[in-house]
């Protein structure tokens, strides 16, 4: 169909040749003259109030060159989303107070290598008062709960600017809202209600190769940062802010990144790579072990979504309604972009005339979650497309018709007040059919997106 | 953590037990490394000496008559190369996952790996197998079924090293099976394994290894005694799997709860024993 | 300290190191080999493999000393006088890459496999891979290389 | 032993670009003396093939070979803003950057060769890495000539600067009127399973999957996507999470023993399919597909347990100890 001349064509992978011959330069392989390492103590405990941080001994350990605090952090606040307008900022760089999650980084040993590292951090005297922690998102939501977010509270509030996507001054909500139609109207009609409950627990990205970063200060007063990120513009930003530097004073370089996935979207470290490099005036490299992986970067976020969907004799969704918990750990990180991201997509490919649509930003006391491949969307399409073979079995529907039959077209109206102009579900199921070997019957090899 | 720290590896077996005889606890001995060496990258240990056995002449594996030695050192790879081994520890070998673990893990060191690890060793129960172990002017042979304590520790002497393993009478029946949450990838859930003679249909001799649901292998006497002496048939094989993890305490893990982790036990007793017994 | 001498990818080398130190910390940060990517230290992923006589063995779960008297391949070393190896071939023309991080321990498994038989099934082949973990391209372009290359 | 096989579809969409947008990208492409480009994008090399793709999309826009192009990528400080490599958004934002950059460049190679032919720029095309009076093929100049020329008879820089925005979506608090995205790429996939009835394992043993990508850019980068979305979309099925006994901290998974992946031998036999349908967001009608395809495989895989067992598991993942625990609920029921 296309008359293009290079477009489309299976152009051989550049990178390839770099990567059979084991000479594509990642992250770990640059490193610097009087380099020195990072190890982070990390919090044992959910929920706690740092009582002692006594670094003393492990200064005077031979090779420990610094041991960095939250004193040491000059804006001791992460940007996170700020740069599309999502805020306020939650989470300090490094906890001079309280802590959140187990295994956040309470302060940084920087010394010759990892080894001598390691031996400082069991020199550190640390005491933590522990507190409950809040850990299941319904417990969170009740006013019995434990409130962990300075705002005294256990969500985020949408609705008043702070989302960055709604105008200031509105009225703010404990969960993002969507509503089109008239619900009420379309649960009276329905021949059959059919409500569903589904949940995903946290996931872990897993690229083969771990966050690491090297830090390294320039002679006139710059900073560069080589790290394994999938936005240099976000980590500049952030660790501009942090640092009270000019973001122009800050370069970052990525290059061929081993793996991302979105665990690699949010700055989660490189400030405090940045922090110990700018107060040692050494480049300083922080490569993250597996356990750091699974225990302290970023997952999917936790999702629970219950739908309850109006449903006509013939099987078509005449309503639903939605509660979305979002469970975004201790901090928000992009958890309220994913929230309102998740509300926009919860009728899938499918036309629901009328809806009601409530996405909650719930905090826990465990790692921050974020963004991971298919963000808001995975979890949403696990929901509905399980919730399609509910009403699939209630109606006594085979499941494609089903889908056939609700499918969106185009010039209906989103969720979101949109026109749609390039639906294209049945097309794609007719093929996937074809390739299954399930001959569809007549009426629906007719049917067409276009109307 | 010590800074200092001595490495030997020896080509003489009384070199390596003279050391353990000098320096006793203080010895982390490596062979294939796989397990040794994530107690010093995963858990800290910083050990005063490291024996590296690899250079020992244990890499091999002798067959008698009746009977099976095989060097500590002996790698799976190389113990995969010998025809007429027993069936169960054929199959446990054969499901070492990946080329690589199977060039660098150890029979020896599969002995002391704890679970989900130490395949080999629920085989080797089921076959009655007993160690060598070889101390400074002697050696002690020890049976399998006796040789585990609880988590990393055994019956063994502080000045001992694992020589070899004896299966001194192969059964004539055996076989292996494990649950892995892949078919090529994660690990053992739970492993079994039978090791039986049936003469004219009577269970002349049983022995039945069960692991992943303790820190090492066991044996499931409970199960064993039914069995024995007994004509085989269904309704024995039922009855003497429902006792397979009896006075058992099993391992809870994140994802396989205790419930389920003693039914899967008994279903892969069942499932071996039934077909060593050629039913359906 | 263990005085250790071994042969990298053709060149003799000797380093110092600390008894209980890995030969990835040996390769990666005293040596600066760039082909051995580290991944998990727990001897999973299979991003840090070599070639150890031969043998493949992840430099994670491998001690400086025991490579003393040894020669140690890494990726870098397959190739022989700038002419790839049929399995570096056969990745490039099979599209076996994407990020390119497991790719090392990949291929230095397959030249493991193919040197142990030449003929390997689909079994041996799965078998053989099962200790290599690769998070972006499901694997099958990876075996279709390796099948490519058993006639 | 019974094993029981059911058979299971999902069918989704998945929103191209970063919600709502509002976010910017930025490149430059200038010529080397020698006649090749270098093309600078903030993007990131993930292992996706940004490098090779938004090569490809350059060569097209200009008319000339793509390996002509060199890609700078993954720096501050050697390309202008771009927002980041996520929300599957890089490909369709920055292949309408390239194509306005791409526009100036070509403008300046046809003026140059017009004053080299001694002709209007209007009659001339590019194509092939060559000049051509329009309808005489045997009438041209190469762009490597056009491009040396400008810099060093022409006193001519030859650089091409392209930015797109979607621009960003405002959203009413009270309804949510917006419009979050740019365009939506389509996805049907339907996997057979086998559920071993005494230890609960599920086994996905073929997978039939179709993406609707609008426009494919290169066919070995696309499959590549599909192929690893799938399979880590089956891990996050079976078993994938950090907290097996969520919402308790106990049990966090810490290594890779925990945290299983599938390897090699564990992957179904897939058949795929794409399919085109170009969107008028973008110049290419390209879309967004490195996310889209982890989707669609884990509600396929549940439906397909549901299919087979009768029970439907509403929770990922799908281990083996929740399958037998519906069994053994389903047979409690039945016997009553």
């Amino acid at each position: 169909m296309s008359s293009f001349n290079v477009l489309g064509k299976p152009v051989v992978n550049v990178q390839l040749y770099g990567h059979v011959t084991g000479s594509t330069q990642f992250i770990d392989d640059i490193s610097f003259p009087g380099m020195l390492w990072i190890k982070a103590v990390r919090s044992p405990v959910p929920r706690g109030i740092i009582k002692k941080l006594d670094t003393k001994k492990a200064e005077r350990l031979p090779g420990v060159v610094k041991i960095v605090t939250s004193k040491d952090v000059p804006n001791n606040m992460h940007v996170n989303m700020a740069v599309v307008g999502i805020g306020p900022p939650d989470e300090p760089v490094l906890p001079d107070k309280e802590v959140n999650y187990k295994g956040e980084a309470i302060c940084l040993v920087v010394a010759r290598d990892e080894e001598t590292a390691l031996k400082a951090i069991e020199l550190i005297d640390l005491e933590i008062e522990e507190l409950p922690p809040v850990l299941d998102m319904e417990e969170a939501l009740k006013p019995s709960s434990p409130k962990i977010k300075p705002w005294n509270s256990n969500t985020f509030v949408f609705g008043s600017g702070m989302d960055g996507a709604t105008p200031p001054g509105g009225q703010g909500r404990p969960y993002f809202l969507i509503k089109r139609g008239n619900v009420d109207e379309a649960f009276n009609k329905a021949r059959h209600i059919v409500e569903g409950s589904y949940l995903i627990s946290p996931i872990e990205h897993a690229p083969i190769e771990p966050h690491i970063c090297v830090a390294k200060p320039e002679p006139d007063g710059r900073l560069t940062i080589y790290t394994a990120t999938q936005a240099p513009y976000f980590v500049r930003d952030n660790v501009a802010t942090i640092l009270n530097m000019p973001p122009s004073k800050i370069r970052v370089v990525s290059p061929s990144v081993g793996g991302g996935f979105g665990g690699k979207v949010d700055p989660e470290f490189e400030m405090m790579v940045a922090v110990a490099a700018m107060a040692v005036k050494r480049p300083v490299k922080w490569r993250w072990t597996r356990e750091e992986e699974f225990t302290v970067s970023t997952t999917r976020p936790a999702v629970k979504i219950e739908l309850q969907d109006s449903v006509s004799d013939e099987g078509l969704i005449l309503g639903r309604k939605a509660r979305l918990l979002h469970d975004a750990g201790a901090y928000s990180r992009t958890s309220p972009y994913g929230v309102i991201k998740a509300c926009f997509n919860l009728s899938g490919p499918y036309n629901i005339p009328n809806v009601e649509y409530r996405g909650y930003c719930v905090f826990t006391n465990r790692q921050p979650s974020s963004a991971m491949r298919g963000y808001g969307v995975f979890e949403v399409s696990f929901a509905i497309e399980l919730q399609m073979d509910r009403i699939a079995k209630t109606c006594g529907i085979d499941p494609l018709e089903l889908r056939f039959r609700n499918a969106y077209r185009n010039n209906q109206i989103s969720a979101s007040g949109k026109l749609i102009d390039d639906a294209y579900l049945i097309e794609t199921m007719r093929e996937a059919a074809g390739l299954a070997g399930i001959n569809l019957p007549e009426h629906l090899l007719k049917m067409s997106s276009s109307g | 953590m010590t800074e200092d720290g001595l490495y030997f590896r020896f080509n003489e077996l009384k070199q390596a037990t003279d050391v353990k005889k000098k320096y006793g606890d203080e010895v982390l001995v490596v062979a294939g490394g796989t397990i040794a060496t994530q107690l010093i990258t995963r858990f800290g240990l910083r050990p005063k000496v490291i024996l590296s056995l690899e250079n020992l002449p244990l890499n091999y594996v002798k067959f008698s008559k009746t009977g099976i030695e095989i060097g500590a050192t002996t790698t799976i790879s190389k113990l995969l190369t010998f025809d007429n081994l027993p069936n169960a520890l054929v199959q446990a070998a054969q499901g070492v996952h990946g080329l690589t673990l199977k060039e660098m893990a150890t029979v020896g060191g599969n002995i002391f790996s704890p679970s989900p690890g130490g395949d080999l060793a629920t085989a080797l129960l089921a076959l009655n197998a007993d160690l060598v172990l070889a101390r400074s002017g002697g050696k002690r042979v020890v049976s399998l079924s006796k040789f585990y304590k609880n988590f990393l520790t055994y019956n063994m002497r502080k000045d001992e090293i694992l020589y070899a393993i004896k299966i001194s009478r192969v059964p004539k029946l055996s076989a292996f099976m494990k649950l892995t949450p892949y078919t090529y990838s994660g690990p053992t859930i739970c492993s079994a394994a039978v090791g039986m003679d049936l003469t004219d249909k009577k269970i002349t001799r049983i022995a039945i290894g069960v692991g992943g649901l303790t820190p090492h292998p066991y044996r499931a006497a409970a199960a064993e005694k039914i069995l024995k002496d007994k004509p085989i048939s269904d309704q024995i094989i039922e009855n003497a799997t429902a006792k397979v993890t009896e006075g058992i305490q099993i391992r809870e893990e994140g994802f396989y709860s205790v419930e389920y982790k003693s039914k899967v036990a008994q279903a892969l007793v069942k499932k071996i024993l039934y077909r060593l017994a050629g039913f359906n | 300290m263990v005085k250790v001498k071994f042969k990298l990818d053709g060149v003799f080398v000797e380093v110092e190191a600390m008894p209980y130190q890995t030969l990835f910390h040996l390769l990666k940060d005293s040596l600066g080999v760039q082909s051995v990517h580290f991944g998990c230290g727990q001897g999973a992923c299979g991003a840090c493999t070599v070639l150890l006589n031969g043998k493949p063995r992840y430099s994670c779960l491998t001690l400086a000393g025991y490579v003393d008297g040894k020669e140690v391949v890494t990726l870098a070393g397959l190739a022989q006088n700038g002419e790839l190896n049929p399995i570096q071939r056969a990745f490039i023309e099979n599209n076996a890459a994407q990020c390119g991080y497991c790719t090392p321990g990949i291929i230095l498994t397959a030249k493991a496999l193919l040197d142990k038989s030449s003929r390997p099934s689909d079994e041996e082949i799965f078998d053989a891979l099962a200790g290599n973990l690769c998070r972006c391209t499901g694997y099958v372009s990876i075996v279709r290389a390796i099948k490519s290359l058993v006639r | 032993m019974v094993k029981l096989r059911g058979r299971g579809l999902a069918a989704i969409n998945y929103p191209t670009g970063m919600n709502l947008g509002g976010d910017p990208s930025q490149t430059i492409i200038f010529a080397q003396p020698d006649g090749r480009f270098v093309m600078c994008v903030a993007s990131v090399e993930l292992g996706q093939g940004l490098r090779t793709a938004l090569a490809q999309i350059a060569a097209e826009s200009i008319g000339i070979d793509p390996e002509q192009i060199e890609v700078r990528f993954g720096d501050t400080e050697m390309a202008p803003h771009d927002t980041g490599t996520f929300a599957s958004r890089t490909t369709h934002r920055m292949s309408n950057a390239i194509f306005a950059a791409a526009q100036e460049i070509k403008q300046i190679i046809l003026d140059v060769a017009s004053k080299i032919m001694e002709t209007t720029p209007s009659d001339l095309e590019i194509s092939n890495g060559k000049v051509y009076v329009k309808g005489v093929p045997d009438k041209f100049v190469t762009v490597q000539e056009v491009v040396n020329k400008a810099q060093f008879v022409y006193n001519t820089p030859v650089v091409g600067k392209g930015f797109y925005v979607k621009p960003k979506s405002s959203v009413d608090p009270d309804t949510g009127e917006a419009d979050p995205h740019s365009t939506m790429a389509h996805g049907c996939t339907i996997v057979d399973v086998e559920v071993d009835t005494e230890t609960g394992i599920v086994t996905v043993t073929d997978v039939y999957t179709v993406y609707e990508v609008g426009r494919i850019v290169n066919k070995n980068l696309v499959e590549g996507q599909i192929i690893g979305g799938l399979v880590m979309g089956l891990g996050a099925a079976l078993t994938e999470t950090v907290y097996p006994r969520y919402p308790s901290l106990d049990y966090q998974t810490t290594s890779f023993q925990e945290y299983v992946l599938p390897t090699a031998g564990d992957v179904p036999r897939i058949r795929y399919k794409i399919i085109e349908n170009p969107t008028a967001t973008n110049v290419f009608g390209i879309k967004g597909v490195g996310e889209m395809v982890v989707n669609s495989i884990a509600p396929a895989i549940a439906n397909a347990v549901y299919n087979a067992i009768g029970v439907q598991i509403t929770e990922l993942p799908i281990t083996p100890e929740k399958v037998l625990r519906a069994l053994e609920q389903k047979k409690e029921v039945t016997n009553k």
